[in-house]
């Protein structure tokens, strides 16, 4: 793993969260605009 | 203007624990807090001008959200929006109406309380001052938090989530103030400050208070 | 306590109003001289309410204009706006300030309300409450009233009493009256059915018709 | 065709679907270029060693807190101004990325100044301000949950943004001034790109177009989300409505 010397904990940390952050806001904006699609398209079905 | 303050006040203090309620939360939150924190004379003169302020900000937020609940059950509010009193007015008018019945009984009684925590005997003038100049900004921040979650059904937690924030500048400046005035230092800008921020609310919140009654009306 | 006689009058034109983004009523049109009185009728859900709303200014219409003389409306529903902890002489003292003017001894009688002058509101009967809702209208003075269901839980003496009130008071001074109910009030005024005013449901003016 | 045209839902949503994807991978690729160089390819800084790396992803995290929070203010103000829906949900869309952006930069901040003051969190005037937009963000999301009429949430969360601003740019001052209260003066503020020497400019500049795309391409898939979904509920509430 490469070495940051002295920080190298905290690099990877702080690069870790942000990752982890923005996947999970990546992802449950994903899985909210599946599901607006999806109801959507439901409507749109019985709409006719 | 003046009749639905009147009206209001008249209304607090025949329901009763209009004046008592706010002073009386006030006076058990700081009761409370030697309890949680310990005894000890250094620790509580050190944490007292805290302490007074944020049990201030309390009990002003725990009686604000029946200042328009009250009015839109019964209907008065539609009524009130079809008067000749603007809803401007009746915003400021209310928020003046909860600070003489929560915020201007905390003042007065606030330097009493600072004795349970061994205020430092300086800070008194300034705590004293600092709640005078504070908070009627907690009225009208309050006032517009109440405005925006009037429709909402059990918006009482919503509103706080709302207004806590708000009122985080005046607790600062408030808090700094006393601290500071304890310390012997200088206060002249915290207090400005903490001026300042009352003004600026009762100039421009009173308008957003209207709006958010206008649209919760529609 | 007459009003002055100028030509006050109501004209509708074309009025369309929506309840919870959803358009009810479609191009109203209708128009009430001084002196007299209008009834709405029509089954639940027509927007009987929604009308009387958008008239009193409660809220936007969704096209169309309303003429009336300027601050002369008033609005008065189920909810009568009284506040229980005030006594009777107390409400009606609040409302004649907020509007300007002074309590004309003559409301009590008008209302049947001498002998609770001094009671306190919550105290009341369903009835009496009403009776002191409605007795807020003629303290506050204004011309053109707007009244939602006004005759709803009082007994008929006090129908009669506030149709009194409406014909010989506020109508023979010149006022107007636009009421929904489905009470004969004894007033000989025209009857607005707003049954073919019903927005269709395709009706353009939703608040989600920009996605539609 | 002036640009209010994009106030029509259905227009918004053709003419930015196709735009989406080539944003998101412009943003994946800027992001991944820009923190790889930053990681792998920068000297250690004089005195804090590798730990200026932090500031790759700290710096664009604190910059889009702010400005999606002004970008929620103006399209608020044009929602109340122009009643345009798509500049309502854009603000709704909004706000979530915002809220996070400024988790990201407590957090990050958080870690960058533990060497310094060998605590996990201070109350430093910089982290406080931003604890402190944290809060609004919730408090805006909230109330556009609590309200069930789509149009009275949008004026009332507009009306609470503009407040809001206010009183957020009032705590910062707050914050700075209460934060000299600290006897420990900001040894360092992290201050965007102004102390870093040019060998760093580069990869901070990437991970900060990278951010502004990942920002813009979070909202252009979120508001669109919200317009399917209002146009659901508009098309069961006719289907009722034409039923009942």
């Amino acid at each position: 793993m490469l070495d940051f010397g002295k920080h190298t904990f905290h690099v990877w940390a702080s690069y870790g969260v942000t990752v982890g952050l923005l996947l999970a806001l990546i992802v449950a904006s994903l899985v909210q605009a599946r599901a607006a699609k999806a109801r959507l398209d439901r409507a749109e079905k019985t709409d006719g | 203007m003046i009749a639905l303050l009147i009206r209001d006040l008249r209304l607090a203090v025949r329901a009763g624990g209009g004046f008592g309620l706010g002073l009386a939360f006030f006076l058990i939150v700081v009761v409370l807090v030697p309890f949680g924190v310990g005894p000890e004379r250094e620790i509580l003169t050190r944490i007292a001008p805290g302490i007074l302020w944020v049990a201030a900000l309390l009990a002003a937020l725990l009686s604000l959200d029946r200042i328009f609940a009250l009015d839109h059950e019964d209907g008065s509010l539609a009524l009130l929006a079809t008067s000749p009193l603007p809803l401007e007015g009746a915003a400021l008018m209310k928020a003046l109406a909860h600070w003489l019945t929560t915020g201007l009984p905390l003042t007065l009684a606030a330097p009493a309380l600072g004795f349970l925590l061994h205020l430092a005997p300086e800070a008194y003038g300034y705590l004293f001052l600092s709640l005078a100049l504070g908070t009627p900004a907690l009225s009208m921040i309050g006032t517009f938090g109440a405005a925006l979650t009037v429709g909402i059904k059990r918006g009482g937690l919503l509103m706080s989530l709302l207004v806590l924030p708000l009122y985080v500048p005046t607790l600062i400046f408030g808090a700094e103030a006393v601290r500071r005035g304890a310390e012997g230092l200088a206060t002249a800008v915290p207090l400005t400050m903490l001026a300042g921020i009352t003004a600026g609310a009762f100039a421009l919140l009173p308008f957003a208070s209207a709006a958010a009654l206008r649209v919760n009306l529609r | 306590m007459g009003y002055a006689q100028t030509m006050t009058r109501l004209t509708v034109t074309d009025l369309s109003c929506a309840r919870g983004g959803i358009p009810v009523l479609d191009r109203v049109s209708f128009a009430v001289d001084a002196g007299q009185a209008l009834v709405l009728r029509g089954p639940n859900g027509i927007g009987k309410t929604t009308l009387l709303r958008t008239l009193a200014g409660l809220q936007p219409a969704l096209a169309g204009t309303v003429d009336l003389p300027e601050e002369e409306a008033a609005y008065a529903s189920h909810a009568d706006g009284i506040k229980a902890t005030l006594t009777v002489e107390e409400n009606l003292a609040f409302w004649a300030q907020l509007y300007g003017s002074a309590v004309p001894e003559s409301v009590y009688d008008a209302f049947d309300l001498t002998t609770l002058r001094l009671r306190a509101a919550g105290t009341l009967s369903a009835g009496q409450k009403r009776r002191l809702g409605l007795a807020r209208l003629g303290v506050i003075g204004r011309k053109v009233l707007f009244l939602d269901e006004p005759t709803v839980s009082l007994d008929t003496r006090s129908v009669g009493l506030f149709a009194d009130y409406l014909r010989d008071t506020h109508l023979a001074a010149g006022g107007i009256a636009v009421i929904a109910t489905h009470i004969d009030l004894g007033l000989d005024a025209p009857v607005l059915d707003l049954t073919p005013f019903k927005a269709s449901a395709t009706m353009a003016g939703a608040s989600d018709e920009a996605f539609l | 065709m002036s640009i209010w045209e994009y106030a029509n839902p259905k227009k918004f949503m053709a003419t930015t679907t196709p735009v989406i994807p080539w944003v998101s991978w412009a943003s994946f690729g800027l992001i991944l270029v820009g923190l790889g160089w930053g990681l792998f390819l920068t000297p250690a800084a004089e005195n804090f060693e590798h730990s200026v790396k932090i500031l790759f992803v700290h710096v664009p995290s604190v910059l889009m807190a702010i400005n999606a929070w002004f970008m929620m203010l103006v399209t608020s103000l044009i929602w109340l101004v122009r009643r345009h829906h798509v500049s309502a949900l854009a603000a709704r869309a909004a706000a979530p990325i915002g809220a996070v952006m400024t988790l990201i930069g407590l957090a990050t901040g958080a870690i960058w100044g533990q060497p310094t003051w060998g605590t996990w969190w201070a109350w430093e005037p910089r982290l406080t301000s931003f604890l402190i937009l944290f809060l609004f963000y919730l408090g805006y999301i909230a109330l556009w949950s609590a309200i069930e009429d789509q149009d009275t949430a949008a004026d009332l969360t507009s009306v609470l943004c503009i407040v809001g601003s206010v009183f957020a740019v009032l705590s910062r001052y707050a914050a700075i001034f209460w934060g000299q209260g600290l006897h420990q003066s900001a040894t360092f503020s992290a201050d965007k790109e102004t102390n870093i020497d040019p060998s760093f400019w580069w990869p901070a500049v990437l991970s900060m177009g990278g951010f502004v795309l990942f920002f813009i391409a979070l909202v252009l898939i979120r508001t669109n989300a919200l317009i399917r979904l209002r146009r659901a509920m508009a098309l069961e509430a006719r289907a009722n409505r034409g039923a009942s």
